[in-house]
């Protein structure tokens, strides 16, 4: 078991035949995911390692049944190529691109939001399952099959914090970036709840970041799980950031600091780590029957089902 | 990028926001000029940064000496950290109540957010939630007249005040999505003695990564000296106040190598992204960027995925070679894609690295407090 | 029983202010239906005929519980006015304006789509179900509580036949104006089916005319339904009419001509009536058993539930 | 509202469609310096119908001069049915292959429709079913490029030519939407010799009900001098060929009006609708419209709904008043609200009313065929 993608996700890859997307189509096949088409418009007919491409999702779709797609294609046309593939119908969309203008970011969500695509990134590093398929561009060797889902904002944090997971032992269910972008599809509760329901998960690992309200949310959401939660923050001794005019401060109304979102995962049971590498440790407290610290932590069993 | 409050007022004009009649100017002559056209003026200056009315940068002038006069005062001087080169000079409102209204990406819902209050003006951000109406939008249909009027309604407008809120609302939603905006604000939304509602204030923050769509806006730069030639190399960086200049790779990792130099008693001298898979070129104008600071101590955190520790390595050596030798203590922490390489080409000049952040970290910190940096970098300081 | 509208539908009138709306409002209210508001942006505060305006559809909804709306807001206003209505939820939104620009009502369908709200119209007299609710302009004396369902693209033709109908002892279930427009809101297959369903309708009337394939659709689903059907068709004597250019002739492909639908309609088993007035005695007869004509008639009873 | 051909291509050109290089003239000389101009040239006339190929209205010079004599020919002349006063001289183009390309709205669809076929020019009405490929767009979004390559690609367009197909229906769409388009056609979309795609013809209506939202687009004036005058009064009103001038209000009740007309042997000279609530003055204005065309016969079907009956009789008899009588036979057929004011009204003057559409079908047709309508109206033929 694992969470969005697994062994049996058959995968598209938008912008097959550029740079970024030939060389990580290669690592993702070589990692062993099912990598059935390329997409580049213009390219149909081509081949990336083996790999056929076609001029349009729907093509790939129609001859390879693909139901995954991660896209590498320039900002400026993301947010054609995220509305082909919802539109074509896929379950899962991977957008490892950056700088997507944010307006098209949330025309992205409203239309993937409208026909039920699960969206990841922006901006994102991707979805790995480790040992089933790797969706995306993280480094395959930080990663081990195992118990732990992590769930992380930003990419070579996470990398580093689930490497010293591998280090020690502790192997991943599914590791999800969401993305470094002000607008992303997936957000942390949206994870925690699948992998509150996936029974390869024994507990998960929350790496934040400060800005936004979105571990505050997942605070929320965590006082009710039934796993065990641990938590990196980053941002500590970041000065007051520039703020986005009132309505910035507006919005988050106090949230978003450093300390505010310490507070509320606290208050939620999570055990938050100084230092990057204390999460190892922590992870293996909470599943060795260490539990959330918190007392508004869950009743059930803390090791899982 | 921000707009100067004349420019997003230009933007206002264009689509039909009322906005009051102003001259922008950068000498006192011109200033007079304004007023002796306007009659009673504010005088503002443009700077890309708030609360510049407490700062004492919005005064008043009733004659064109006045204005001038007042010009000359604050031309040249700095506001909020922030050198004044050009004011606006604008016709002086009878200003009766001041709502407040903004439109801004929310995050958390994906979407636009129309925040607006009838208790606009200066202390905005203290206002009690009840008396804020916030609506996002969906950005599928735009906001249609309707939504305006909602907002209104909510607001408890009535009559002409309630049509002309609705009017505004719509144009700067308009705004907002033609032009790519994170943020437009109107604050204070001013409802005049006779009746008008006018934009009194006025800013509008466009998407940097939106910004080839627009190419008739104004450019406007922003931004220490070397905060600009970071971000010519696409690089990004923010300069801090310590004395331990830092490059990683990735948002979170080079925030959570901040947090951790400042753990161990340390003061980070800037912020430096490099990440997303820098090749050797940028790296190495990374590298000279920060020594150009002449900090105390220099961090180099690499944890290679797509970013190569070959490259890395021989962007440190390119540097060390085009100013022969690092000038300050370097300490290198470098795992990762091409881990191997990376290191070797390192020690066959000499320089050593670590394999975590917490001896990396631990070292530059007692490296910046000698300062030297000792037997690691096996260079000199300048 | 009656399709879409009935005695407990809580009506609100957008444009309750203007001439048309104030008009209609009294007529509405008079014949019984529940009238619950009036909308009118700028207006709130004001009644009409005891019936309170607000300025938006929300407070309507608030204060009231409406769930269907009839708009008569000026042609310019209409997509917003029907937005308005949708977006706060309403079941059925009868659109009586004319002359709304047809891009705006492409966006009017499909938003009414992605939220499941039934549009009736633009251009059309509205929907009455006899006894029960009135929501339009038509002359409430052509009608009489009874089990004729009647399903209409032109407004004075159906009166016309309407009352008929009611003259002959033949009252109606439910009578729908579909409009007059090129893109409307219900077409005749979903009514048929809310007839095809409905137990208080024994037998349906489709007043149709040349243009368009609508009537060639309704032939289609006929053949399927257990409930006998008469219709007339307008447009005989019309001379080969100005075409849309080549597009419209690809989009109908000779379809739409008044001999195509005529012969769709009764190989699907519909009695055509050749003159208006012969409307009625084909729906005695086929109420009375007379049946179908077609070879591809319901195997069902014929006179209904 | 139809455009003409060379309107539509200056919409098409200034949105990047290209278009072959042309000039609008009126005489022959200004024809014969466009050729000059532009060297071997197409000379078309421009007139609202298609066909006009066929028709001989598309002519070729190869010089100057031939462009004069060409233009000379045509300017004046009729083109089905239509009178030539302009036409466009455009530069010949070497023909590879043609293409069919459009978009209208697809009532049943609810949404607008992309029809493209690689076998387009004169004959696409025939091109069978298989080689037609129809998208229906969801009007949300618009129609983003992915679908126009999904088109492309339907079609069995590869390299450059699907390149500049996809661009040219992003184009065409966007022109469509912006527009308020009931249908925008390319026809023949022309694959040159040289590889690129050009417009070779092109159609544009705009739908009348969204005309005040394009105050920038030209006004064409299309129909007979009646029509149009009807059309000013807010009439829907079409000439047919027959002499039995009929007046009724909806459009459903007046089609089937002329279909009872023709069920007993008499032929409608027009199609008049004064339906949605006219009052007194459009419907005056209406039967005045149709008295002009000199019918042997009127008849007035009204079943009053929002149409009041009394106004219905006042219109008849200020039209009596104006006109000293009404000159050709009237028959009247009065039922439904204010019934029995607009029968009372009428009989004070001698006129009558039935109360069927059968009898007052059947008295109509059987007027025109006598030259009198006889004890009905009580007046006298002109």
């Amino acid at each position: 078991m694992a969470i969005l993608v697994d062994e049996k996700t058959r995968v598209v890859i938008q912008g097959a035949t550029g740079n970024q997307g030939r060389f990580h189509l290669a690592q993702m096949l070589a990692y062993g995911t099912r990598v059935a088409a390329g997409v580049s418009p213009g390219k149909g007919g081509q081949e990336v390692e083996g790999v056929p491409v076609y001029d349009t999702v729907e093509q790939a779709v129609l001859h390879h049944g693909v139901n995954a797609s991660v896209i590498f294609v320039p900002a400026p046309f993301c947010k054609d190529a995220a509305f082909e593939a919802i539109d074509a119908g896929l379950g899962v969309v991977v957008i490892i691109t950056e700088h997507i203008p944010v307006h098209d970011a949330m025309d992205i969500m409203a239309f993937a939001r409208q026909r039920g695509t699960v969206v990841v990134g922006p901006n994102t590093f991707g979805v790995i399952s480790p040992g089933k398929a790797k969706l995306g561009i993280m480094p395959a060797q930080a990663y081990a099959p195992g118990p732990v889902g992590i769930v992380a904002r930003s990419g070579t944090l996470s990398y580093e914090i689930a490497a010293a997971l591998t280090a020690a032992g502790l192997g991943q269910s599914t590791v999800v970036g969401l993305g470094g972008d002000r607008v992303a599809g997936l957000n942390f509760v949206e994870v925690l709840k699948r992998f509150e329901e996936d029974q390869a998960t024994q507990a998960v690992v929350l790496v934040g970041e400060i800005g936004g309200t979105a571990e505050e949310e997942a605070a929320e959401y965590i006082k009710g799980m039934s796993k065990p939660a641990v938590a990196y923050v980053a941002g500590r001794s970041a000065p007051p950031g520039k703020r986005m005019g009132h309505a910035g401060a507006i919005i988050e109304r106090g949230r978003g600091t450093f300390e505010g979102k310490v507070r509320a995962l606290e208050a939620a049971g999570v055990r938050v780590a100084t230092l990057p590498w204390e999460v190892a440790g922590l992870v293996e407290e909470v599943l060795s029957g260490g539990g959330p610290a918190g007392e508004t932590g869950p009743e059930t069993p803390l090791d899982g089902e | 990028m921000k707009l100067y409050e004349h420019m997003a007022k230009e933007v206002f004009g264009r689509q039909g926001i009322p906005v009051p009649p102003g001259r922008v100017v950068t000498t006192a002559e011109e200033a007079a000029d304004a007023a002796r056209e306007l009659g009673e003026v504010a005088v503002k200056v443009q700077i890309l940064a708030g609360g510049r009315g407490k700062a004492g940068g919005i005064r008043f002038a009733s004659t064109p000496e006045e204005a001038g006069r007042v010009a000359e005062e604050l031309l040249g001087t700095e506001v909020r950290g922030l050198v004044v080169d050009r004011l606006l000079v604008e016709k002086k409102l009878a200003i009766d109540r001041e709502f407040y209204l903004g439109i801004a990406v929310d995050g958390a819902a994906r979407r636009p957010v129309v925040i607006a209050s009838t208790q606009g003006g200066v202390n905005i951000e203290e206002v009690p939630e009840k008396l804020l109406v916030r609506q996002t939008v969906d950005p599928t249909w735009g906001l249609m007249p309707y939504r305006s009027r909602q907002v209104a309604r909510r607001l408890d407008l009535e009559g002409s005040e309630a049509r002309q809120f609705s009017q505004i609302l719509v144009r700067l939603f308009a705004i907002f999505r033609s032009l790519d905006a994170e943020l437009v604000e109107i604050n204070p939304l001013a409802l005049l003695e006779d009746g008008r509602l006018v934009a009194a204030d006025g800013r509008l923050n466009v998407d940097d990564d939106a910004l080839s769509r627009h190419p008739d806006l104004p450019r406007v730069e922003e931004g220490t000296e070397t905060e600009r030639r970071a971000r010519e190399a696409g690089l990004s960086y923010v300069e801090l106040d310590g004395d331990i200049a830092v490059m990683a790779n990735g948002a979170g990792i080079t925030m959570a190598t901040l947090d951790i130099i400042q753990h161990y008693g340390g003061r980070p001298a800037n912020f430096l992204d490099a990440g997303g898979g820098a090749g050797v070129e940028p790296m190495a104008r990374a590298i000279e960027i920060l020594l150009s600071r002449s900090p105390r101590a220099l961090l180099i955190n690499i944890f290679g995925g797509i970013t190569r520790c070959d490259d890395v390595a021989r962007a440190i050596l390119k540097v060390a070679d085009a100013r022969g030798g690092i000038e300050v203590p370097l300490v290198i922490r470098l795992v990762g894609t091409n881990e191997e390489e990376g290191l070797a080409l390192l020690k066959e000049r000499g320089f050593e690295a670590y394999r975590t952040m917490e001896e990396a970290a631990r070292r530059v910190v007692a490296a910046a407090a000698a300062g030297n940096g000792g037997d690691d970098s096996g260079h000199t300081r300048r």
